[in-house]
């Protein structure tokens, strides 16, 4: 059915609050002209979004494998811990003694990412992935301003995901690209020739966006840290190596994690996330403020921190996204988290070898916890497969990335599917390639709307009803 | 067989270990060290246990940024169903018409609750919005100085400060009157052809509300006017786009979002529509799809990181989907009617609140209306104290801008739960401790 | 799409407890040979079921006019207080100092039922309507018995719910129908005939289901308690006239309250309920124990009362049902509990006004909150039209009910669907006089299945998979 | 025009008044007297005040019918979606196939589960189910006796006789021997021609497993065997299809579903094929829609009050739909490997706590294993004093059993979140009062 909006939505308004109040008690002069929000009962509201959200896909109704997504089932037992009373309702400024809990959990979790990553400091400030590497490249900036040194460059390779490059410039560095090799890994050479006084860091993601793990990234820190750069981890794949190895170990400077990927937390439709920054002890003095102390007795805010970047959002982060992370963290423990990894890493590989008949699947064979497939060898293009994909009621892969693919479809089952759901998948993926061009084009059919004219989208630029 | 077994058949191996051959052996980890696993009971055990730790039965008399207000329990109903809160971006418009379509609607609430054009799908939270605004307003006009109310607090003016480091531009502050208002001579004499824009807060740092932002427009020049506002003032309050904002900021926390300890927020941006093409984030437009029918779709993404990489407008990728969805449902179900009540309700509980203080000798620092946050003239510290006495409240206004001119400036909130039973209770401990 | 059953999805059981424990500790002769539950994972089950809810039409998608039922909609903080976790985690054996707030609330709830109701005494006990009136009619048993008097039968008229005769057979009485007269109201000579010394009680609705307000039952009451019988209220329909009137001014000696249909608590897909039982001061010391007592002091649980007919359930009731319809009380208050009637019927008198045009809408034209036609003048069949409606997203009417209205619907709007919702109510119902019949009997088509089998689902009877 | 006054136009009436004009004046209320409306978050306020006044953080060893188990979050976030908790009985099964197939799996779990061939679509609770089982008995072969178990608590057996009251039937209670178990002679010298049904409980009302139960179905001759059994034990126990029960009835509290100081509950009801058009509620039956595709429909309607209204083999019409959505997802969940764990860590922590208990010198009451109460024999009544220790516990026997001769008996509850950091508590408590 088609909903409309809530704006022709025509009842009586029914929310109430009984205490009286005259208009008079503010003066003429700061007052509005008029306002034109819907006067509709609450259970037209409700109604509204309940219809819309059977409009919505969702991963508890089926798998939802996007490349670099992490899209994986959100244990229920979060979300109850964050709708905990005790914690949704306390105040960013109560005084330390009154959220002595809430500074635990945070401790905790502090703690818990050190060890999971083998880093020596965390903020838990920044709000998502992308604010993480905001928030890393401050860093960056911060330490060679420290040091005197004037580095103008971060080198990225051609594989990282498009926040790398625009979180760069954001901090004012210029991006220097560096081309994969023929396994999907970073080029050395290229990257040995990229590498000069004016870098100031390499930003990289490992396992990589093709899902690859990078083998020479002893090399690369080795190269990175002779020219005095910084190493950058881009956490969006960690899921992928928890227990196995860890950015600490392989040299890294800064990590910035995606609670939400790695960790389970309900991706929201697009946010909230949680993107904390983790790095090596000489870099802690950088990090933004407050982090949370522990002095034997109670948990505080500290400030001092010496070189501090200062803040890059309001409070202490997603605290609620923040107590999903560290109630799966807990749940999980070492094993489970061992488990995650190796599961995710089994579904992607056994998925890959159903597929690798029908597609290009490029560069290095064995895969972490996503790949790459290219629909080029089969002469149809990726964004008509996805779409029917879709009409067989489950979710597309991520489509044209990384660009150093063509025809490029990612796809990152996660731990929790099933073989059976894997096993489905493939053959909906391979029964595609039995639909004529057309047929294919004309997909989907059987969702709430069809293919969706995007460059009228662009063009009559209709933001607003 | 169960399925891992036939899995690892299928791809001729043995155990998963053999999957992780290519990580070599120099970087293997021995152990995370985090423990065992807990089981989910024990997990939630543990929860309640610290939730048990943080106070929240106490009056609250916090705000400068996160308030205690009413929220719907509809509000939290529809942002908890599970088909948007694990859903994902809608990267695939045709099964994502739920997200898509209350996006928009939310753009399109807060559009004409501002009465701005536009608005984007979000940003992380205001402090960062102000700070995506600078940036905007940059990519605009080029120019480079930033002029800021003496009021804005520390803290986000260090946000500010680090969104626009990398621009290198400059930010400057202005002064405020004896009224806790703009000094509009001061502000005009900085006002030259390098400045970007004129940032000002309505109600402003001091929890003033300020009439002298309407003129602003008329002085700013070539400059662009960011103003930052509460949206909940605007059930009343004239709105940024009544007086020239070209871009309108605000901390969208208030509109049906707990406060969680701060966090996630909810960063609104509206904006003039000539402005668009240098927005930055996300923005849902409408459209028709192949059959003709009214669809949704994420638009201009050709602004954004994933297409546009290092020249984006932003790195904005996860951004609060699910907080436009609570602050659209809150809207909904308040309406016009609601959030006028709402507004009025807490400016009474204010004058209430500032009038029972003044009974007992505690005089405002400023002669003007306040909105949530007054500023009151109490040298000593008390919010240990008022603590120990179940009450939340009294910041200092020299821990959120620490070199204020006005030390003895303590601030206390009102919203409209603020009743006068609970005004009461803080007139009495504070009779007590002062 | 189709869902499977749960026991044709596989995966792996996910579900853990960590203590481990030997089987050896119970003896081979006590266990079973074995087991056969699913065995998959908890995502699995969460995906299941999620799918599942997509396939169940709500009232928080569409309105639910079904006569009787009272589907309005349940506001949301009535759920939020029953999940508080002190309401929800208590154990009813725990001693009574340590469950105040709980005894505090059923205290309160039976003193806003006895104001709303004007009865002398209320327990909580039945756990739904239907149990209430076998509650009720034990009562009766219990008081004739306690009298010495032996009164075998129980009058009820032919428009009453199922629920009533059923009742009184289970509690060992003869059932004697009362025909209505031409007002659609109990025909009194009828009645007075059918009355006499073997009367142990008259059961009744008032507004009957024909959504009639019972003119009469002042006439009604004087004539069964002549008879020495007892008056008893079936409280399905209560909802229409709170604070117009009232069971104990109209003279009723027993009533009971279907706490999810009045008080707005949610139906659970056919319960939980709750059905508490009111009674006169004379019927008090019959009513089951424990109820809640007030010594100024403490709540306790009394179970003194001296003529008590025991227990009908196992402890005190549907507690976290109790809880929201205390909420719902104590939202409303005076005001909001009559503006429900008042709303409640005028959208009942409005839509038969719309409809009654084309459909014969039988016997007295003022209705109350629900009302009665017939769809025999159109020569269309109830079942038929009911179909249709299903076929434009929202809810059929309760069909061929009462039974003294031929090809019956039987529809309650409720206070909550606005004006829009009526008029596309109405529509609709209108709209399918339009088709042909075999058109209408193809019909649905836009549902999830078409109509079913129910000859075979009986012939065969696959009640389990 | 508002939407009221444009339908009072349309009726041509003033005001709602007019509607009611068919009350007689001399039965019209005055006022309800209940208030004025309370805002939402007030309620909530309310709510959370009283709720603190319940007691919920204390050391749990409560049971004998209601039990402290662990549920997994998914079964509260399913039984909490909107679309099955704000729905209705499936009375269109088109628009209801979600509720209908749900129900239709909880049926097949549970009839797997018990071992018997039909389980309906649920009863009020336990003891009520047990009373209908009954009374069903009675329509199979219209005996008057029902045979019940000494070790009966007071309360079932009230619920019991008043469901059977209206049928005149006698209810006989037979003994236990030295074990707390079935005295088979006893009760074989109680059944005769006039036995309708023999009622055995498995653990029984002294905690017992008793292994007598599986004998009952050689010696009851033409009478009926209606077990009651406790669901989680049956994750390694016999169940009751294998010992010839004609009917099994439980309480399904366990599975899944909180609390709630008692109700609502789950009564669980499984039969032999032969009876079921004798059972009473309600059945979801598989069938096929007009295209042939597998639909659920509710089905022998004929047997219910809505066809058959005096004749109806019960009044049941709202049942507890919701709760076998919560029992259904909970055994899914748990799958056979769960439910054997937990019943099998009850049996443990009830050894564990015997053992103990008795290393303070605390015996029991009889020599058996027990699933999950444990009878004790302690003079002193413990509770209240418990409770000031923060630990709930110590139901005396005769406070469940008026008469028993095991005065001493008090019962101490186990389930699998029993640990012995838990025990070791109950211990150090008891040792001080004692």
């Amino acid at each position: 059915y088609e909903e409309p909006i809530i704006k022709d939505i025509k009842s009586s308004n029914t929310f109430s609050l009984s205490e009286q109040v005259d208009e008079s008690i503010l003066p003429e002069n700061l007052k509005r002209k008029d306002l034109e929000l819907p006067e509709v009962s609450e259970y037209d509201v409700v109604r509204h979004y309940t219809r819309l959200s059977q409009m919505n896909y969702t991963v508890d109704v089926g798998i939802y494998p996007l490349g670099s997504c992490t899209m994986k089932y959100n244990p229920k037992f979060a979300d109850r811990v964050s709708a905990i009373d005790g914690f949704r309702n306390i105040h960013p400024f109560q005084p330390e003694n009154t959220v002595q809990g809430a500074l635990h959990v945070m401790y905790d979790l502090q703690e818990y990412l050190k060890k999971i990553s083998d880093m020596d400091a965390v903020s838990l400030q920044p709000m998502a992935g992308a604010d993480g590497e905001f928030t890393g490249i401050l860093i960056v900036k911060k330490y060679f301003e420290d040091k005197g040194e004037d580095r103008t460059e971060i080198i990225i390779p051609d594989s990282a995901h498009g926040t790398n490059p625009a979180s760069a410039t954001m901090g004012g560095f210029d991006v220097v690209e560096v081309p994969s090799d023929d396994k999907g890994m970073v080029d050395l050479e290229a990257l040995r020739a990229a590498v000069s006084k004016k870098t100031a860091a390499f930003m990289i993601t490992n396992p990589n966006t093709l899902g690859i793990f990078e083998q020479n990234i002893e090399e690369i820190a080795k190269i990175i840290h002779n020219a005095g750069a910084l190493l950058y981890y881009d956490g969006a794949n960690l899921n992928a190596i928890f227990g196995i190895t860890s950015p600490g170990l392989m040299g890294f400077d800064i990590v910035h994690f995606n609670l939400h990927k790695s960790f389970a937390t309900p991706h929201g439709g697009g946010g909230p996330g949680a993107g904390p920054v983790a790095v090596k002890s000489f870099l802690k003095d950088f990090l933004p403020v407050p982090i949370v102390d522990f002095d034997g007795n109670s948990y505080r805010l500290n400030y001092e921190l010496k070189k501090t970047i200062g803040k890059v959002s309001s409070f202490y982060g997603s605290f609620s996204i923040l107590l999903r992370a560290w109630s799966y963290i807990i749940r999980n423990g070492d094993d489970g988290l061992k488990n995650v990894s190796a599961r995710a890493v089994l579904n992607s590989n056994y998925l890959k070898k159903k597929l690798e008949k029908y597609y290009d699947i490029p560069y290095y064979p064995l895969k972490k916890h996503e790949f790459v497939l290219s629909t080029e060898n089969t002469g149809k293009r990726a964004l008509d497969i996805g779409k029917y994909i879709l009409d067989n009621g489950i979710h597309s892969p991520t489509v044209y990335f990384p660009l150093i693919v063509k025809e490029a479809m990612m796809i990152e089952p996660t731990e929790t599917v099933s073989k059976a759901d894997l096993d489905n998948y493939a053959d909906v993926l391979i029964e595609a390639l039995k639909l004529s061009d057309e047929e294919l084009k004309s997909r989907p059919k059987n969702t709430a709307v069809r293919r969706i004219d995007e460059v009228k989208a662009a063009r009559d630029l209709k933001l607003k009803w | 067989m169960d399925e891992i077994s036939s899995m690892l058949d299928y791809l001729g191996i043995k155990s998963t270990e053999e999957l992780f051959s290519d990580i070599p052996l120099s970087v293997r980890k021995k152990e995370i060290g985090i423990g065992s696993p807990l089981d989910e009971h024990l997990v939630l055990e543990r929860a309640r246990k610290y939730a048990s730790l943080n106070s929240t039965e106490m009056l609250n008399f916090l705000g400068n940024g996160i308030y205690d207000r009413v929220i719907p329990e509809a509000v939290n109903y529809i942002i908890s169903k599970s088909e948007f809160l694990d859903s994902y971006t809608p990267y695939q418009p045709e099964v994502s018409q739920g997200m898509l379509q209350s996006i928009f609607e939310y753009q399109s609430l807060i559009s004409d609750l501002f009465k701005m054009d536009f608005t984007n799908a979000s940003m992380y939270d205001g402090y960062s919005a102000l700070g995506e605004a600078a940036r905007m307003a940059y990519r605009i006009n080029g120019k480079n100085k930033i002029l800021i109310p003496e009021s804005t607090y520390d803290s986000k003016l260090s946000v500010l400060k680090n969104y626009v480091w990398g621009l290198s531009m400059k930010i400057e502050k202005y002064k405020m009157n004896e009224e806790g208002k703009i000094d509009i001579d001061d502000l005009q004499s900085r006002i030259d052809g390098d400045t970007s824009a004129v940032v000002v807060e309505n109600p402003n740092g001091y929890g003033v509300i300020d009439e002298n932002v309407f003129r602003i427009s008329e002085i700013k020049k070539e400059s662009l006017l960011i103003s930052y506002v509460d949206p909940i003032s605007l059930g009343v309050l004239k709105p940024p786009g009544e007086y020239g904002s070209d871009i309108a900021i605000a901390e969208g926390q208030q509109l049906g979002i707990p406060m969680n300890f701060g966090g996630p927020l909810l960063g609104i941006m509206s904006f003039k529509a000539d402005y668009v093409r240098k927005s930055p984030g996300r923005l849902i437009g409408e459209s028709v799809d192949a059959d003709g029918k009214r669809a949704f779709v994420m638009t201009l993404q050709t602004r954004e990181q994933h297409i546009r990489r290092a020249k984006a407008t932003s790195n904005i990728c996860s951004n609060q989907a699910l907080l436009t969805l609570a602050a659209g449902s809150y809207l909904s179900i308040l309406g016009s009617s609601g959030l006028k009540k709402v507004a009025l309700l807490t400016i009474k509980h204010s004058k209430n609140l500032a009038e029972s203080l003044g009974n007992i000798g505690i005089e405002k620092v400023f002669d003007s209306i306040s909105f949530s946050d007054t500023l009151f003239r109490i040298d000593k510290n008390v919010m240990l104290d008022l603590a120990k006495k179940g009450i939340l409240g009294g910041i200092k206004l020299t821990s959120l801008i620490k070199d204020s001119k006005y030390s003895s400036g303590t601030f206390f909130t009102a919203t409209e739960k603020t009743d006068n039973e609970k005004i009461k209770a803080l007139v009495n401990a504070l009779e007590v401790i002062m």
